[in-house]
Protein backbone atom coordinates (compact mmCIF):
# COMPACT_ATOMS: atom_id res chain seq x y z
CA UNK A 1 0.00 0.00 0.00
CA UNK A 2 2.23 3.31 -1.05
CA UNK A 3 0.81 6.78 -1.59
CA UNK A 4 -1.38 8.25 -4.79
CA UNK A 5 -1.02 11.73 -5.39
CA UNK A 6 -3.28 14.03 -7.85
CA UNK A 7 -3.00 17.54 -8.55
CA UNK A 8 -5.12 19.94 -9.81
CA UNK A 9 -4.78 24.06 -10.72
CA UNK A 10 -7.43 26.01 -10.20
CA UNK A 11 -6.49 29.48 -10.79
CA UNK A 12 -3.75 30.28 -8.38
CA UNK A 13 -4.67 27.23 -6.36
CA UNK A 14 -3.30 24.04 -5.80
CA UNK A 15 -5.84 21.12 -5.32
CA UNK A 16 -3.63 17.82 -3.39
CA UNK A 17 -6.07 14.89 -3.38
CA UNK A 18 -3.86 11.76 -1.31
CA UNK A 19 -5.03 8.52 -1.27
CA UNK A 20 -2.89 5.09 0.51
CA UNK A 21 -0.63 5.69 2.99
CA UNK A 22 1.43 9.21 4.43
CA UNK A 23 4.84 8.18 5.98
CA UNK A 24 8.17 8.84 5.99
CA UNK A 25 8.52 6.84 2.63
CA UNK A 26 5.89 8.02 1.02
CA UNK A 27 6.47 11.79 2.39
CA UNK A 28 9.46 12.38 0.59
CA UNK A 29 7.74 11.27 -2.89
CA UNK A 30 4.80 13.76 -1.69
CA UNK A 31 7.20 16.61 -1.28
CA UNK A 32 9.00 16.50 -4.61
CA UNK A 33 5.78 16.57 -6.13
CA UNK A 34 3.69 19.20 -4.70
CA UNK A 35 7.24 21.64 -4.30
CA UNK A 36 7.53 21.69 -7.91
CA UNK A 37 4.03 22.11 -8.69
CA UNK A 38 3.94 24.97 -6.55
CA UNK A 39 7.32 26.33 -8.13
CA UNK A 40 6.09 25.55 -11.70
CA UNK A 41 2.20 26.70 -11.57
CA UNK A 42 2.74 30.03 -9.50
CA UNK A 43 0.61 28.57 -6.83
CA UNK A 44 -0.29 30.86 -3.85
CA UNK A 45 -3.07 28.81 -1.92
CA UNK A 46 -3.05 24.71 -1.35
CA UNK A 47 -6.35 23.04 -0.86
CA UNK A 48 -5.32 19.10 0.87
CA UNK A 49 -7.92 16.85 0.51
CA UNK A 50 -7.20 13.62 2.54
CA UNK A 51 -10.26 11.63 2.04
CA UNK A 52 -8.80 8.58 0.80
CA UNK A 53 -5.78 8.93 3.06
CA UNK A 54 -5.90 5.42 4.96
CA UNK A 55 -2.81 6.31 6.97
CA UNK A 56 -0.42 9.08 8.38
CA UNK A 57 2.00 9.99 11.19
CA UNK A 58 4.16 12.46 12.34
CA UNK A 59 6.01 12.53 8.89
CA UNK A 60 2.88 13.56 7.01
CA UNK A 61 2.58 16.33 9.88
CA UNK A 62 6.39 18.02 8.33
CA UNK A 63 5.71 17.45 4.78
CA UNK A 64 2.31 19.74 5.29
CA UNK A 65 4.32 21.94 7.67
CA UNK A 66 6.69 22.15 5.37
CA UNK A 67 4.49 23.50 2.62
CA UNK A 68 2.28 25.50 4.45
CA UNK A 69 5.96 27.34 5.02
CA UNK A 70 6.85 27.39 1.49
CA UNK A 71 3.34 29.57 0.31
CA UNK A 72 3.22 31.49 3.14
CA UNK A 73 6.54 32.71 1.79
CA UNK A 74 4.01 34.54 -1.32
CA UNK A 75 1.06 34.53 1.25
CA UNK A 76 -1.40 31.74 0.84
CA UNK A 77 -3.28 29.93 2.43
CA UNK A 78 -3.56 26.59 3.06
CA UNK A 79 -6.47 24.69 4.03
CA UNK A 80 -7.20 21.17 4.94
CA UNK A 81 -10.44 19.22 4.16
CA UNK A 82 -12.04 15.65 4.45
CA UNK A 83 -10.25 14.63 7.50
CA UNK A 84 -11.15 11.24 9.11
CA UNK A 85 -11.23 11.35 12.67
CA UNK A 86 -7.94 8.92 13.42
CA UNK A 87 -5.63 11.53 11.14
CA UNK A 88 -7.48 14.68 12.47
CA UNK A 89 -6.00 13.87 16.06
CA UNK A 90 -2.49 14.25 14.60
CA UNK A 91 -3.54 18.14 13.66
CA UNK A 92 -4.66 18.38 16.88
CA UNK A 93 -1.96 17.05 18.93
CA UNK A 94 0.46 19.32 16.91
CA UNK A 95 -1.35 22.43 16.95
CA UNK A 96 -1.46 22.97 13.08
CA UNK A 97 -5.14 24.12 12.54
CA UNK A 98 -4.09 26.78 14.54
CA UNK A 99 -2.30 27.93 11.22
CA UNK A 100 -4.38 26.57 8.47
CA UNK A 101 -7.58 25.86 8.14
CA UNK A 102 -10.19 22.56 8.38
CA UNK A 103 -13.27 22.45 6.35
CA UNK A 104 -15.53 19.36 5.65
CA UNK A 105 -15.09 19.28 1.55
CA UNK A 106 -13.04 20.58 -1.23
CA UNK A 107 -16.02 22.84 -2.05
CA UNK A 108 -16.41 24.34 1.14
CA UNK A 109 -12.62 24.64 0.77
CA UNK A 110 -12.56 26.96 -2.53
CA UNK A 111 -15.35 29.09 -0.52
CA UNK A 112 -12.92 29.72 2.28
CA UNK A 113 -10.25 30.62 -0.27
CA UNK A 114 -12.87 33.13 -1.83
CA UNK A 115 -13.16 31.09 -5.05
CA UNK A 116 -16.45 28.82 -6.31
CA UNK B 1 -2.12 -18.04 26.03
CA UNK B 2 1.24 -15.54 25.56
CA UNK B 3 2.34 -14.76 22.47
CA UNK B 4 5.89 -13.23 21.33
CA UNK B 5 6.97 -12.61 18.09
CA UNK B 6 10.69 -10.78 17.38
CA UNK B 7 11.05 -8.68 13.84
CA UNK B 8 14.41 -7.18 12.81
CA UNK B 9 14.76 -6.10 8.84
CA UNK B 10 17.33 -3.48 7.36
CA UNK B 11 16.79 0.19 7.93
CA UNK B 12 15.29 1.44 4.56
CA UNK B 13 12.07 3.48 4.37
CA UNK B 14 10.30 0.84 2.19
CA UNK B 15 10.10 -1.54 5.66
CA UNK B 16 8.06 1.27 7.43
CA UNK B 17 4.45 0.08 5.93
CA UNK B 18 5.81 -3.81 6.13
CA UNK B 19 6.87 -3.08 9.96
CA UNK B 20 3.08 -1.83 10.91
CA UNK B 21 1.33 -4.66 8.32
CA UNK B 22 3.20 -7.27 10.43
CA UNK B 23 2.52 -5.92 14.26
CA UNK B 24 -1.16 -5.16 12.97
CA UNK B 25 -1.42 -8.67 11.75
CA UNK B 26 0.72 -10.11 14.96
CA UNK B 27 -1.84 -8.18 17.40
CA UNK B 28 -5.31 -8.65 15.51
CA UNK B 29 -5.27 -12.17 17.20
CA UNK B 30 -6.64 -9.49 20.20
CA UNK B 31 -9.28 -8.33 17.87
CA UNK B 32 -8.48 -4.96 19.13
CA UNK B 33 -10.72 -1.80 17.78
CA UNK B 34 -10.16 -0.57 14.66
CA UNK B 35 -9.13 2.83 16.74
CA UNK B 36 -6.65 0.61 18.44
CA UNK B 37 -5.22 -0.94 15.70
CA UNK B 38 -4.37 2.62 13.93
CA UNK B 39 -3.09 3.86 17.50
CA UNK B 40 -0.42 1.15 16.82
CA UNK B 41 0.24 1.04 14.09
CA UNK B 42 1.04 5.17 14.06
CA UNK B 43 3.29 4.20 17.02
CA UNK B 44 5.06 1.52 15.31
CA UNK B 45 5.74 3.70 12.25
CA UNK B 46 6.82 6.55 14.61
CA UNK B 47 9.25 4.41 16.27
CA UNK B 48 10.49 2.68 13.05
CA UNK B 49 11.12 5.88 11.13
CA UNK B 50 13.21 7.37 14.61
CA UNK B 51 15.30 4.39 14.17
CA UNK B 52 16.13 4.11 10.38
CA UNK B 53 16.67 8.21 9.99
CA UNK B 54 18.21 9.16 12.90
CA UNK B 55 19.43 5.55 14.64
CA UNK B 56 21.48 4.99 11.64
CA UNK B 57 21.10 8.07 9.51
CA UNK B 58 19.56 6.24 6.59
CA UNK B 59 21.78 3.65 6.53
CA UNK B 60 20.53 0.58 4.83
CA UNK B 61 23.32 -1.88 7.04
CA UNK B 62 21.22 -0.86 10.18
CA UNK B 63 18.94 -3.18 11.46
CA UNK B 64 15.22 -2.25 13.14
CA UNK B 65 14.39 -4.80 16.00
CA UNK B 66 10.63 -5.19 17.02
CA UNK B 67 9.22 -7.24 19.39
CA UNK B 68 5.73 -7.67 20.58
CA UNK B 69 4.37 -9.61 23.62
CA UNK B 70 0.70 -10.08 23.73
CA UNK B 71 -1.24 -11.46 26.97
CA UNK B 72 -4.76 -11.36 27.89
CA UNK B 73 -5.63 -7.19 26.46
CA UNK B 74 -2.12 -6.32 26.94
CA UNK B 75 0.46 -5.44 24.23
CA UNK B 76 3.90 -5.04 25.13
CA UNK B 77 6.02 -3.65 22.53
CA UNK B 78 9.99 -3.05 22.09
CA UNK B 79 11.37 -1.39 18.80
CA UNK B 80 15.21 -0.80 19.18
CA UNK B 81 18.29 0.01 17.04
CA UNK B 82 21.93 0.16 18.04
CA UNK B 83 22.51 3.55 16.07
CA UNK B 84 23.83 6.59 17.14
CA UNK B 85 21.63 7.19 20.35
CA UNK B 86 20.58 10.27 22.15
CA UNK B 87 21.87 12.19 23.70
CA UNK B 88 19.33 14.01 26.08
CA UNK B 89 16.17 11.98 26.12
CA UNK B 90 14.12 14.56 28.15
CA UNK B 91 14.65 17.47 25.21
CA UNK B 92 14.40 14.56 22.69
CA UNK B 93 10.54 13.63 24.40
CA UNK B 94 9.78 17.53 24.05
CA UNK B 95 6.84 18.28 21.53
CA UNK B 96 8.00 19.68 18.02
CA UNK B 97 11.66 19.30 19.40
CA UNK B 98 13.28 18.30 16.09
CA UNK B 99 17.02 17.54 15.61
CA UNK B 100 16.52 17.27 11.68
CA UNK B 101 14.29 20.23 10.72
CA UNK B 102 16.17 20.48 7.01
CA UNK B 103 14.54 17.04 6.78
CA UNK B 104 11.01 18.51 7.36
CA UNK B 105 10.92 16.10 10.53
CA UNK B 106 7.96 17.85 12.44
CA UNK B 107 9.13 16.56 16.32
CA UNK B 108 5.95 15.29 17.05
CA UNK B 109 6.87 11.67 17.04
CA UNK B 110 7.67 10.95 20.86
CA UNK B 111 4.60 13.11 21.32
CA UNK B 112 2.14 10.66 19.60
CA UNK B 113 3.68 7.81 21.28
CA UNK B 114 2.40 9.34 24.63
CA UNK B 115 -0.42 10.19 23.24
CA UNK B 116 -1.20 6.76 21.71
CA UNK B 117 0.40 4.60 24.63
CA UNK B 118 -0.30 4.01 28.28
CA UNK B 119 3.06 3.82 29.02
CA UNK B 120 6.54 4.98 26.71
CA UNK B 121 9.79 4.25 28.41
CA UNK B 122 12.77 5.26 26.02
CA UNK B 123 16.12 3.42 26.94
CA UNK B 124 19.20 5.51 25.03
CA UNK B 125 23.00 5.81 25.19
CA UNK B 126 24.88 8.03 22.83
CA UNK B 127 26.92 5.04 20.26
CA UNK B 128 25.00 2.30 21.37
CA UNK B 129 21.78 2.51 20.62
CA UNK B 130 17.86 3.59 21.62
CA UNK B 131 15.48 1.12 22.71
CA UNK B 132 11.63 2.33 22.84
CA UNK B 133 9.70 0.22 25.62
CA UNK B 134 5.68 0.35 24.99
CA UNK B 135 2.42 -0.97 26.60
CA UNK B 136 -0.59 -0.62 25.99
CA UNK B 137 -3.82 -2.23 27.72
CA UNK B 138 -6.74 -2.79 24.79
CA UNK B 139 -10.15 -1.65 26.28
CA UNK B 140 -13.68 -2.64 26.25
CA UNK B 141 -14.79 -5.85 24.42
CA UNK B 142 -11.88 -7.95 25.94
CA UNK B 143 -12.92 -7.29 29.34
CA UNK B 144 -16.23 -8.17 28.50
CA UNK B 145 -15.20 -11.81 27.54
CA UNK B 146 -12.39 -12.64 30.11
CA UNK C 1 19.43 -3.33 -3.24
CA UNK C 2 19.37 -5.96 -0.72
CA UNK C 3 16.55 -6.17 1.62
CA UNK C 4 16.46 -8.52 4.54
CA UNK C 5 13.91 -9.41 7.24
CA UNK C 6 14.15 -12.05 10.53
CA UNK C 7 11.13 -12.70 12.00
CA UNK C 8 10.84 -15.50 15.52
CA UNK C 9 7.62 -16.18 17.26
CA UNK C 10 5.88 -18.97 19.51
CA UNK C 11 4.75 -22.15 18.06
CA UNK C 12 1.50 -21.43 18.08
CA UNK C 13 -1.01 -22.71 15.21
CA UNK C 14 -2.27 -19.13 15.09
CA UNK C 15 0.96 -17.54 13.94
CA UNK C 16 0.76 -19.80 10.95
CA UNK C 17 -1.49 -17.25 8.83
CA UNK C 18 0.74 -14.33 11.07
CA UNK C 19 3.84 -15.97 9.28
CA UNK C 20 1.80 -15.97 5.71
CA UNK C 21 1.19 -12.71 5.97
CA UNK C 22 4.29 -11.21 6.85
CA UNK C 23 6.25 -12.86 4.32
CA UNK C 24 3.65 -11.50 1.82
CA UNK C 25 3.89 -8.28 3.19
CA UNK C 26 7.59 -8.39 2.94
CA UNK C 27 8.07 -9.63 -0.94
CA UNK C 28 5.26 -7.59 -1.86
CA UNK C 29 7.66 -4.87 -2.48
CA UNK C 30 9.12 -7.17 -5.70
CA UNK C 31 5.59 -6.31 -7.12
CA UNK C 32 5.30 -10.11 -7.91
CA UNK C 33 2.09 -11.76 -9.78
CA UNK C 34 -0.48 -13.15 -7.41
CA UNK C 35 0.11 -17.12 -8.47
CA UNK C 36 3.62 -16.29 -7.40
CA UNK C 37 2.21 -14.82 -3.90
CA UNK C 38 -0.15 -17.84 -3.67
CA UNK C 39 2.96 -19.89 -4.06
CA UNK C 40 5.27 -18.24 -1.45
CA UNK C 41 2.36 -18.12 1.03
CA UNK C 42 1.28 -21.83 0.39
CA UNK C 43 5.30 -22.67 0.91
CA UNK C 44 5.56 -20.53 3.86
CA UNK C 45 2.33 -22.15 5.68
CA UNK C 46 3.90 -25.41 4.91
CA UNK C 47 7.30 -25.43 6.36
CA UNK C 48 6.44 -23.17 9.44
CA UNK C 49 3.66 -26.03 10.19
CA UNK C 50 5.68 -28.54 10.19
CA UNK C 51 7.79 -26.52 12.42
CA UNK C 52 4.97 -26.71 14.96
CA UNK C 53 3.36 -29.87 14.44
CA UNK C 54 6.27 -31.87 13.98
CA UNK C 55 9.45 -30.25 15.00
CA UNK C 56 7.82 -28.94 18.24
CA UNK C 57 4.89 -31.34 18.80
CA UNK C 58 2.54 -28.22 19.56
CA UNK C 59 4.36 -27.37 22.17
CA UNK C 60 4.09 -23.08 22.24
CA UNK C 61 7.11 -22.83 24.35
CA UNK C 62 9.46 -23.68 20.35
CA UNK C 63 9.98 -20.61 18.78
CA UNK C 64 9.68 -20.86 14.77
CA UNK C 65 12.45 -18.96 12.83
CA UNK C 66 12.14 -17.08 9.58
CA UNK C 67 14.15 -15.22 7.26
CA UNK C 68 13.67 -13.56 3.99
CA UNK C 69 16.44 -11.42 1.86
CA UNK C 70 14.98 -10.19 -1.33
CA UNK C 71 17.28 -8.83 -3.95
CA UNK C 72 16.22 -8.27 -7.49
CA UNK C 73 14.15 -11.04 -8.37
CA UNK C 74 15.53 -13.33 -6.13
CA UNK C 75 13.72 -14.39 -2.88
CA UNK C 76 15.44 -16.21 -0.38
CA UNK C 77 14.06 -17.70 2.78
CA UNK C 78 14.86 -19.98 5.84
CA UNK C 79 12.34 -21.68 7.78
CA UNK C 80 13.63 -23.52 11.15
CA UNK C 81 12.86 -24.59 14.36
CA UNK C 82 15.40 -26.32 17.27
CA UNK C 83 12.90 -29.18 17.47
CA UNK C 84 13.50 -32.74 17.40
CA UNK C 85 14.48 -33.04 13.78
CA UNK C 86 14.11 -35.50 10.83
CA UNK C 87 15.73 -39.14 11.07
CA UNK C 88 15.84 -39.91 7.53
CA UNK C 89 15.19 -36.65 5.39
CA UNK C 90 14.85 -38.88 1.84
CA UNK C 91 11.85 -40.68 3.65
CA UNK C 92 10.05 -37.44 4.77
CA UNK C 93 10.66 -35.97 1.28
CA UNK C 94 8.45 -38.54 -0.46
CA UNK C 95 5.06 -37.57 -1.75
CA UNK C 96 2.10 -38.86 0.87
CA UNK C 97 4.59 -39.97 3.44
CA UNK C 98 4.00 -38.68 6.84
CA UNK C 99 4.26 -39.90 10.30
CA UNK C 100 1.14 -38.51 11.83
CA UNK C 101 -1.71 -39.56 9.68
CA UNK C 102 -3.76 -39.56 13.24
CA UNK C 103 -3.69 -35.96 13.14
CA UNK C 104 -5.00 -36.06 9.51
CA UNK C 105 -1.54 -35.10 7.75
CA UNK C 106 -1.51 -35.63 4.20
CA UNK C 107 2.10 -35.99 3.27
CA UNK C 108 2.10 -33.65 0.70
CA UNK C 109 4.05 -30.56 2.55
CA UNK C 110 7.32 -31.47 1.25
CA UNK C 111 6.45 -32.06 -2.30
CA UNK C 112 3.97 -28.62 -2.61
CA UNK C 113 7.50 -27.09 -1.61
CA UNK C 114 9.08 -28.35 -4.55
CA UNK C 115 6.58 -27.68 -7.00
CA UNK C 116 6.37 -24.65 -6.19
CA UNK C 117 10.15 -23.10 -5.42
CA UNK C 118 13.13 -23.40 -7.62
CA UNK C 119 15.37 -25.14 -4.94
CA UNK C 120 14.32 -26.86 -1.58
CA UNK C 121 17.36 -27.38 1.02
CA UNK C 122 16.44 -29.52 4.48
CA UNK C 123 19.02 -29.68 6.85
CA UNK C 124 18.14 -31.79 9.48
CA UNK C 125 19.52 -33.29 12.52
CA UNK C 126 17.62 -35.63 15.19
CA UNK C 127 17.73 -33.70 18.63
CA UNK C 128 18.99 -30.81 17.20
CA UNK C 129 16.02 -29.33 14.64
CA UNK C 130 15.15 -28.58 11.29
CA UNK C 131 16.30 -25.49 8.62
CA UNK C 132 14.22 -25.70 4.83
CA UNK C 133 16.22 -23.64 2.71
CA UNK C 134 14.11 -21.94 0.07
CA UNK C 135 14.60 -20.23 -3.49
CA UNK C 136 12.49 -18.71 -6.15
CA UNK C 137 13.50 -16.31 -8.78
CA UNK C 138 10.09 -13.95 -9.66
CA UNK C 139 9.04 -14.51 -13.28
CA UNK C 140 7.94 -11.41 -15.95
CA UNK C 141 7.54 -8.40 -15.36
CA UNK C 142 10.73 -7.83 -12.74
CA UNK C 143 13.01 -8.91 -15.90
CA UNK C 144 11.71 -5.98 -18.23
CA UNK C 145 11.87 -3.96 -15.41
CA UNK C 146 16.10 -4.21 -15.02
CA UNK D 1 -8.75 -13.99 8.20
CA UNK D 2 -10.26 -17.04 9.16
CA UNK D 3 -12.32 -19.52 8.26
CA UNK D 4 -16.05 -19.88 7.97
CA UNK D 5 -18.18 -22.88 7.35
CA UNK D 6 -21.84 -22.97 6.56
CA UNK D 7 -23.17 -26.62 6.00
CA UNK D 8 -26.88 -27.53 4.82
CA UNK D 9 -28.32 -30.82 4.99
CA UNK D 10 -29.96 -32.03 1.61
CA UNK D 11 -31.82 -35.81 1.21
CA UNK D 12 -28.62 -37.77 2.50
CA UNK D 13 -26.07 -34.72 1.47
CA UNK D 14 -23.75 -32.50 3.19
CA UNK D 15 -23.57 -29.54 1.60
CA UNK D 16 -19.99 -27.76 3.27
CA UNK D 17 -19.61 -23.99 1.69
CA UNK D 18 -16.15 -22.70 3.19
CA UNK D 19 -15.00 -19.21 3.29
CA UNK D 20 -11.55 -17.60 4.10
CA UNK D 21 -8.49 -19.65 5.34
CA UNK D 22 -8.12 -23.87 5.14
CA UNK D 23 -5.01 -23.65 7.21
CA UNK D 24 -3.54 -26.56 9.82
CA UNK D 25 -5.06 -23.72 12.62
CA UNK D 26 -8.71 -24.45 10.49
CA UNK D 27 -8.29 -27.41 9.66
CA UNK D 28 -8.86 -28.44 13.62
CA UNK D 29 -12.19 -26.30 13.17
CA UNK D 30 -13.63 -27.90 10.04
CA UNK D 31 -12.52 -31.23 11.11
CA UNK D 32 -14.83 -30.81 14.07
CA UNK D 33 -17.97 -29.61 13.02
CA UNK D 34 -17.97 -31.79 9.44
CA UNK D 35 -17.30 -34.88 11.60
CA UNK D 36 -19.91 -34.02 14.29
CA UNK D 37 -22.70 -32.91 11.21
CA UNK D 38 -21.74 -36.11 8.97
CA UNK D 39 -22.32 -38.58 12.61
CA UNK D 40 -25.78 -36.66 13.45
CA UNK D 41 -27.41 -36.59 9.98
CA UNK D 42 -26.46 -39.83 9.12
CA UNK D 43 -24.97 -38.45 6.19
CA UNK D 44 -23.59 -40.21 2.88
CA UNK D 45 -22.83 -38.07 0.00
CA UNK D 46 -20.37 -34.38 0.67
CA UNK D 47 -20.32 -31.92 -1.51
CA UNK D 48 -17.80 -29.29 -0.72
CA UNK D 49 -17.86 -26.03 -1.99
CA UNK D 50 -15.08 -23.82 -2.26
CA UNK D 51 -15.82 -20.96 -3.99
CA UNK D 52 -15.30 -18.13 -1.34
CA UNK D 53 -11.75 -20.32 -0.15
CA UNK D 54 -9.00 -17.29 -0.44
CA UNK D 55 -6.45 -19.63 1.05
CA UNK D 56 -5.62 -23.64 1.37
CA UNK D 57 -2.21 -25.49 2.09
CA UNK D 58 -2.00 -29.64 2.42
CA UNK D 59 -3.25 -28.94 5.81
CA UNK D 60 -6.96 -28.86 3.77
CA UNK D 61 -5.45 -31.86 2.15
CA UNK D 62 -5.42 -33.96 4.94
CA UNK D 63 -8.85 -32.68 6.60
CA UNK D 64 -10.50 -33.11 2.91
CA UNK D 65 -9.06 -37.05 2.79
CA UNK D 66 -9.98 -37.23 6.11
CA UNK D 67 -14.16 -36.53 5.78
CA UNK D 68 -13.66 -38.71 2.58
CA UNK D 69 -12.79 -41.92 4.17
CA UNK D 70 -15.42 -41.34 6.70
CA UNK D 71 -18.07 -41.53 4.34
CA UNK D 72 -16.42 -44.37 2.10
CA UNK D 73 -17.26 -46.74 5.14
CA UNK D 74 -21.45 -45.92 4.14
CA UNK D 75 -20.52 -45.81 0.60
CA UNK D 76 -20.68 -42.68 -0.04
CA UNK D 77 -19.34 -39.98 -2.32
CA UNK D 78 -17.61 -37.11 -2.19
CA UNK D 79 -18.07 -33.97 -4.90
CA UNK D 80 -15.67 -30.78 -4.55
CA UNK D 81 -16.68 -27.52 -6.69
CA UNK D 82 -16.57 -24.31 -7.39
CA UNK D 83 -12.12 -24.54 -7.22
CA UNK D 84 -9.67 -22.07 -7.93
CA UNK D 85 -6.95 -22.81 -9.94
CA UNK D 86 -4.24 -22.33 -7.12
CA UNK D 87 -6.24 -24.93 -4.93
CA UNK D 88 -6.97 -27.27 -8.06
CA UNK D 89 -3.15 -27.57 -8.03
CA UNK D 90 -2.74 -28.62 -4.88
CA UNK D 91 -5.51 -31.32 -5.30
CA UNK D 92 -3.68 -32.44 -8.65
CA UNK D 93 -0.60 -32.99 -6.94
CA UNK D 94 -1.87 -35.16 -4.39
CA UNK D 95 -4.00 -37.68 -7.03
CA UNK D 96 -7.43 -36.83 -5.10
CA UNK D 97 -9.14 -36.72 -8.31
CA UNK D 98 -8.63 -40.10 -8.67
CA UNK D 99 -10.79 -40.67 -5.75
CA UNK D 100 -13.39 -37.52 -5.51
CA UNK D 101 -15.44 -35.95 -8.37
CA UNK D 102 -14.63 -31.93 -9.76
CA UNK D 103 -17.64 -30.48 -10.55
CA UNK D 104 -17.70 -26.33 -11.44
CA UNK D 105 -20.88 -25.87 -9.52
CA UNK D 106 -22.90 -27.35 -6.49
CA UNK D 107 -26.00 -27.38 -9.20
CA UNK D 108 -23.78 -29.99 -11.09
CA UNK D 109 -22.44 -31.35 -7.74
CA UNK D 110 -26.17 -32.50 -7.36
CA UNK D 111 -26.47 -33.92 -10.22
CA UNK D 112 -23.54 -35.84 -10.00
CA UNK D 113 -24.55 -37.13 -6.85
CA UNK D 114 -28.16 -38.25 -9.32
CA UNK D 115 -30.59 -35.71 -7.07
CA UNK D 116 -32.28 -32.12 -8.52
N1 LIG E 1 16.07 6.07 17.44
C1 LIG E 1 16.64 7.28 17.61
N2 LIG E 1 17.99 7.42 17.53
C2 LIG E 1 18.57 8.63 17.70
N3 LIG E 1 17.88 9.77 17.95
C3 LIG E 1 16.53 9.69 18.04
C4 LIG E 1 15.85 8.46 17.88
N4 LIG E 1 14.53 8.69 18.05
C5 LIG E 1 14.39 10.01 18.30
N5 LIG E 1 15.60 10.62 18.30
C6 LIG E 1 15.86 12.07 18.57
O1 LIG E 1 14.71 12.62 19.17
C7 LIG E 1 14.22 13.72 18.40
C8 LIG E 1 12.71 13.82 18.52
O2 LIG E 1 12.09 12.69 17.94
P1 LIG E 1 10.59 12.77 17.43
O3 LIG E 1 9.73 13.32 18.54
O4 LIG E 1 10.19 11.46 16.90
O5 LIG E 1 10.61 13.87 16.28
P2 LIG E 1 11.24 13.84 14.80
O6 LIG E 1 11.46 12.40 14.38
O7 LIG E 1 10.22 14.50 13.97
O8 LIG E 1 12.54 14.58 14.87
C9 LIG E 1 14.74 13.48 17.01
O9 LIG E 1 14.83 14.64 16.25
C10 LIG E 1 16.12 12.84 17.29
O10 LIG E 1 17.08 13.83 17.58
N1 LIG F 1 10.19 -29.39 11.01
C1 LIG F 1 10.12 -30.74 11.11
N2 LIG F 1 10.55 -31.36 12.23
C2 LIG F 1 10.47 -32.71 12.36
N3 LIG F 1 9.94 -33.53 11.40
C3 LIG F 1 9.50 -32.96 10.26
C4 LIG F 1 9.55 -31.55 10.05
N4 LIG F 1 9.04 -31.30 8.83
C5 LIG F 1 8.68 -32.48 8.31
N5 LIG F 1 8.96 -33.50 9.15
C6 LIG F 1 8.73 -34.93 8.90
O1 LIG F 1 8.53 -35.12 7.51
C7 LIG F 1 7.27 -35.75 7.27
C8 LIG F 1 6.70 -35.28 5.96
O2 LIG F 1 6.40 -33.89 6.01
P1 LIG F 1 5.32 -33.29 5.01
O3 LIG F 1 5.66 -33.69 3.62
O4 LIG F 1 5.22 -31.83 5.27
O5 LIG F 1 3.95 -34.01 5.40
P2 LIG F 1 3.01 -33.89 6.71
O6 LIG F 1 3.32 -32.60 7.42
O7 LIG F 1 1.65 -33.89 6.14
O8 LIG F 1 3.32 -35.08 7.56
C9 LIG F 1 6.44 -35.40 8.49
O9 LIG F 1 5.39 -36.33 8.70
C10 LIG F 1 7.49 -35.44 9.60
O10 LIG F 1 7.75 -36.76 10.03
Amino acid sequence: MSLTMEMEIKHEILCIRLSGELDHHTADELREEASNAIIRNNVRHIILNLEHLSFMDSSGLGVILGRYKQIKQVHGEMVVCAISPAIQRLFDMSGLFKIMYLEPTEEFALQRLGVA
Amino acid sequence: MKNVMNLQFSALSQNESFARVTVAAFIAQLDPTMDELTEIKTVVSEAVTNAIIHGYDNDPNGLVYITVSIEDHLIEMIIKDVGIGIEDVEEARQPLFTTKPDLERSGMGFTIMENFMDEVEVHSQPGSGTEIRLRKHLQNHKMLCN
